[in-house]
């Protein structure tokens, strides 16, 4: 049996019919399916260990207390962080780049100060900094992007100044698939003195992310990008930046004494942890993390890459489709449109061929302007995806053509 | 699974090819925005009145195939009528897209979009530019379906 | 069979052993455990509906929509809010509480309003609320408990003024279980024009709640208190008042549209759920919800009471037994602390025993101040519970007394 | 399951019923705060050091049985010893307590609390004393053991 083969079995969802026909997914740039591993640590979570954790004497506490701090560990293991302590639970990227944007980043800034970004973000990396600078004066500064949807590098240097205190950028584009070279960019921000924020949303699970090697201050992350559940996500913080940092929201296992006079903050991570987490989440992401690394970045990268220029291949033979932002560098996400037919009608004819794609601005509006348009389609390609699926998307588009085009 | 030639009627494929109701309504008496996060379409609806009778109603932007071909006979069959009516019409319209009602009442034209009913992430496609035609009238400017 | 039993078979985690000893959980303040249908309803959105949510054409992302919002629909009608725009998905009563003191309360704050809490409020229910008090200089004010655990009243009215400009208060005590009258706070509050925030964590699944009838502004619940996942919960907001307010996190959803000159929210409620949303916790508490409208809230009271009257029975009868705070009013909560014998020691005592009750501050550490105790036992009841559960209670509790009393 | 006589020998509960060294060091030379957010225990341990040897330890706060035993028999254990030698003692007892180690080399009081690895949610609770009291040798004012 293909490894493919093998994966594809593990992902129950994988094994169904849209009416009459095979379920395609090419959406895992918006969420992966997850692996029976993951389904099963959530559903023997709830089975046999659940309680609370932290505060707890009894065993089922301590059992559930066990299992999330060792999820921790997990991916701080994953991400080579240098301890456990420098991962914290969120539920998704998008509350990871918020918590750095109001507890990090608005405490520290006002006007002159300038935040970069570029034009290929997520509103998860844009909304959270327009806020912080409505509420503290900064500035918002923009990086471009080539035509061929890499990063413009002399654009990013050109912007980066003494005046900017933070930089946040994707590490993957779920737009059109970029890959950053993160390490140079953080570099660059170190030197200048900002604080790089990199939202690897797209990255984790998909290519290696290692915290050492690309010496980031914050990487965000979402779970159910990842093969996990969905809720959960990991903000990592520089351990000495979190341990400054305030807290961002108050309640329970973040402080360590409270009286209406003073109240006492606890440890890093738990300071920012205020109240019961997702608990089976974080648990699911575990697991997740465990899949991941059973299966291995190394034949991660070579499918997704084989799959990628596969599916390239595939749809520029059709008369009619033109590809968007596909750069060398880049992650396993096919963006592209369909002469005469609007991305929405292309959706609905794929989906009623069985195949899952995503249509529209993909929540990233600013680089669809950049393109002059205003939505597109996009295959997003996973380790269970095969060159079978990509010839369904292949066929599927052309019926859309034939239907609309 | 719903068939899908039952959405892209041929009227329909038609009118979204060649929309007879594009532009601005001139003179233009109210205006409204419309927006379907989920196509990235926006969508211009200008109406020209007359004694709050419809004497023109125009649209502008980019849409799907569905919410074009509804804008334009929409705007087909909103002229001459009163806003009144034309608030009746979209609430019919309305419950034949989400499949609550049947086109018995409709004008004859609009019964092109009983397919869309199979089609509930449509729904809002269809009837983008109607919310937006009553927001209009309202004098409310910016709708969205979402 | 008995209804008792019924219940207790859906629960698949009380059906267990800690060592040679059958389960007794009698923790559910701090978490319920799940029935069957729960875990179900999570297992079968990963097996079969898993995508991401409102933004997509295909199949699997139309059910997942769909599941998403029944399950805020459920809530809804559970809490009978007038519609279910008012439900807005949070990860739980603690995030719920920080929505509205950074949302709503931090930008109409200023030196001289006051926030108005109890003295037996938990601390999800303090630190937002110091924490906010701090960005913006208003003060905080705390109304007394009587010696029997209820609320003084009279101290709550005194302290209630033209300058109070927030109120927030437990619907029962996770502490002590009492039950508050909040109709009748929330319309103290109205009159002097304060907003009311209802901490609602242990009163959804055990009391009924009707926010048409108790007429607040907020009301905060956590799924995982009420028979639903971890990681999910509801911030239920007046209509009105949320669409006043400015978002807290920015990100995905929650914006029509993003330019980097300028941000349009979406419509309520999703304005407030910005990013990916737990969507298989939303399902799971949908599921939840309907299991609790299935069992019945009159069916749910009687048998909590019933069960608190015979468990506050079985420990008065022990000698060196106290119990703190049994007011009249009563959630299926009892604090006690044992003569000679630390809690934490009474904890690890019954864990051994099969019991699983909480010991420390609960959260609580001002409450525990007002009794002049550190901390102490608490056995929290909740349907699946039984006669002989607290049976085993008192005979665990004399086996503690008898090892080191 | 492990046993609980091995958890609450009667050393522990002696200790823990009759501590010889509550109170507080007088002179004091340095003085640590510890915080068990799990008991809701606070603990206050002073120290009188006379050249780097500890001539009296003691403590104050309310604790379970596990916690005060363990401060009561830390202060008979280190009255005499160098601050370099109740750290090393500190470490053999923690890693004793945590499940990694023997009580070989420790004192032989400390071998009571041997049952502790049993019981990973006491470690806290056995080890919050000594925290402390490596705190205030460090000029450290307050620790946690969360
Ligand atoms: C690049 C990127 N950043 C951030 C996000 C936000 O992630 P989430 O919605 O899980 O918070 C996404 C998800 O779509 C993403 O693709
Ligand atoms: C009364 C009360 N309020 C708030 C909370 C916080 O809930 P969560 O930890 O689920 O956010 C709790 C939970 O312990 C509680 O009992």
């Amino acid at each position: 049996m293909s490894n493919t083969q093998i994966i594809a079995d593990s992902f129950p969802a994988l094994h169904q019919t849209i009416g009459d026909k095979r379920l395609v997914y090419l959406d895992s740039a918006a969420t992966t399916q997850k692996p029976q591993c993951v389904i099963d640590a959530i559903t023997s979570y709830y089975e046999h260990d659940n309680a609370n954790i932290h505060r707890g004497v009894h065993t089922l506490s301590m059992r559930a207390t066990t299992a999330y701090e060792n999820a921790r560990q997990s991916v701080a293991n994953l991400l080579q962080a240098s301890r456990k302590e420098e991962i914290i639970f969120v539920r998704g990227a998008t509350e990871a780049i918020n918590l750095v944007a109001q507890a990090f980043a608005r405490p520290i800034l006002s006007v002159g100060d300038e935040i970069l970004i570029t034009e290929m973000e997520h509103h998860s990396n844009i909304v959270p900094w327009q806020l912080v600078c409505e509420q503290t004066g900064a500035s918002l500064k923009v990086a471009k992007v080539n035509d061929d949807g890499s990063l413009n590098i002399d654009s990013f240097k050109e912007l980066l100044t003494e005046d900017t205190t933070i930089v946040a950028f994707a590490h993957v584009s779920n737009a059109i698939g970029t890959i950053n070279p993160i390490r140079e960019m953080c570099a660059l921000a170190r030197e200048v003195g900002a604080i790089s924020v990199v939202d690897g949303a797209q990255a984790v699970g998909h290519i290696p992310v290692s915290m050492s090697d690309v010496d980031c201050d914050f990487y965000a992350t979402s779970g159910h990008k990842m093969f996990g559940p969905t809720g959960i996500g990991c903000l990592y913080g520089k351990h000495a930046l979190l341990e400054e940092m305030e807290p961002w929201q108050g309640g329970g296992d973040m402080i360590l004494s409270v009286s209406f006079e003073e109240t006492t903050w606890n440890n890093v991570p738990f300071k920012f942890e205020a109240g019961t987490p997702n608990i089976a989440g974080a648990i699911g992401l575990g697991a997740a993390v465990k899949w991941i690394e059973s299966f291995g970045y190394d034949t991660m990268i070579q499918q997704e890459q084989e799959l990628l220029a596969y599916g390239r291949d595939v749809l520029r033979s059709i008369e009619g489709v033109t590809l968007i932002g596909a750069s060398e560098h880049n992650a396993g996400v096919i963006a592209f449109t369909v002469a005469g037919v609007h991305p929405h009608d292309v959706g609905t004819i794929l989906d009623h061929e069985g195949v899952a794609i995503r249509t529209g601005n993909h929540c990233a509006e600013p680089l669809m302007r950049r393109f002059n348009l205003s939505a597109t389609c996009r295959a997003s390609i996973c380790v269970y995806n095969t060159r079978k699926d990509l010839d369904h998307l292949g066929s599927a588009v052309q019926e859309a053509i034939r239907m609309l085009g | 699974m719903s068939d899908l030639r039952e959405l892209y009627l041929e009227m329909v494929t038609d009118h979204a090819k060649n929309p007879r109701h594009r532009g601005k309504a001139n003179p233009c008496d109210c205006i409204g925005t419309g927006n379907n996060p989920l196509c990235g379409d926006k969508i211009v609806v200008t109406v020209q009145l007359q004694n709050r009778i419809i004497e023109s109603v125009k649209f502008d932007g980019e849409g799907c195939a569905i919410s074009t071909a509804s804008a334009d006979l929409m705007a087909e069959v909103l002229i001459g009528k009163s806003v009144e009516e034309a608030k009746k019409i979209f609430k019919m319209f309305h419950e034949l897209v989400a499949g609550e009602g049947t086109s018995d009442n409709l004008p004859n034209k609009l019964a092109v979009f009983s397919g869309v009913r199979e089609f509930p992430m449509r729904v809002k496609c269809a009837t983008l530019a109607w919310h937006t035609v009553i927001a209009a009238l309202d004098g409310v400017e910016d709708v969205t379906t979402e």
